[in-house]
């Protein structure tokens, strides 16, 4: 899968963009930040808060309940502040 | 017709208003979203996510068009470092009727704000910060829910 | 900065944003009426009451300033005869924020056209005939009484 | 007094502006209306029907109530239409 970062979350990550492998376990989007969080350093900081933290999948706005596959683009980013 | 971009470069609300020219056009409503000369603001930088800001900017255009009898709208989005006083977003909607034109305008600028993945960074005093989103643009978006 | 023009000449919608310009301007809401390209529509001609129309626009103008926060204003309306496509009238208004820039533009408009003394008269096929008020226009203005 | 008149009623009445010695027995917009229909012809026929009809004294909107001197400036003309 594809995992996007933007904002402060990209800063924390310290990447825009990577490749993952759906990891072991990994059903939902919430499963994925949990799995991200645990790498610990930017990755621990940047998804120790799920409140401040939107995702998309395949470009649509949705929840951290949403269930993945391995052919996913996924993206972490804060509320968005444009306009 | 129907014009989104997202572009670094500036543009002019009069040609913008111009290209819209459409028959039975009466009435066109813009909104022009500008960096604030304010205080110690020297910039503001505009982050977006490319490709799901296009997809989402034309679901949001459509639900628009869903709405009210449109005859024309642009949306033109700026990103990249903007410094006081530059147009950071342009909305400009014609229809035939007033009404239809402000009301889709002011759903736009809503749904843009809550909807359209963009992020503004603040340097004051050469120090960085991103800026929270604002509840009142949540409850301004909301207003619109049947 | 407040303007106020009743002129024969056309206008530059972005030049007269740009003259809005002011301090912590963070949302320019405008509203730009044209004469319709539309069937046998020839062209519009527009009278005014010189003097009592510049008083009943400030009048208006008072009002928006006293119901919200606003850093600029301007009312243009065109009189004489105007063919399809062209502008009648601009309302831009300038605010630190969108809410209070798109409540007072629409405000204006619909008190323009209820309040300030214009009399449109459109040819079709030759023939000239007085446009009659409308009934939704006088129901716009009154959405704003308490 | 100086009278306006604009749209239909000036096309009626002929001209744009007059002026006029307050006439006798006129106290209020409604009675300068009737006395202004009384002329007949155009007059007769601007002033027929008040309920099409609007007046500003010295340039504020007002009712056919308003009392008038001689001093005003009284405009009868049409409900307006522009914007």
């Amino acid at each position: 899968m594809t995992l996007l970062y933007f904002a402060w979350v990209r800063q924390k990550t310290g990447r825009g963009e990577e490749q993952l492998a759906l990891p072991d376990g990994v059903k939902t989007v919430s499963d994925l930040a949990a799995f991200l969080k645990n790498r610990g350093g930017g990755y621990g900081e940047a998804f120790a808060d799920l409140r401040r933290m939107r995702v998309a999948v395949n470009q649509d706005h949705t929840g951290f309940d949403t269930p993945l596959r391995d052919s996913d683009e996924v993206a972490f980013f804060p509320p968005v502040t444009g306009g | 017709m129907i014009a989104i971009r997202i572009q670094r470069e500036d543009f002019d609300i009069a040609d913008e208003i111009a290209a819209l020219d459409a028959e039975n056009t009466g009435a066109v409503a813009t909104f022009t979203g500008l960096v604030r000369k304010e205080g110690d603001l020297t910039a503001l930088t505009l982050e977006h996510y490319p490709g799901m800001t296009e997809r989402e900017i034309a679901r949001i255009v459509d639900e628009a068009q869903n709405r009210w009898s449109l005859l024309g709208v642009t949306v033109i989005h700026r990103v990249g470092r903007l410094t006081p006083g530059e147009k950071i977003v342009l909305v400009a909607v014609a229809a035939s009727h007033r009404s239809a034109a402000f009301q889709a305008c002011e759903f736009l600028m809503d749904y843009l704000k809550t909807k359209a993945p963009f992020w503004k960074q603040e340097e004051r005093n050469g120090k960085a910060q991103w800026v929270e989103a604002k509840l009142s643009d949540d409850k301004a978006a909301e207003r619109w829910r049947d």
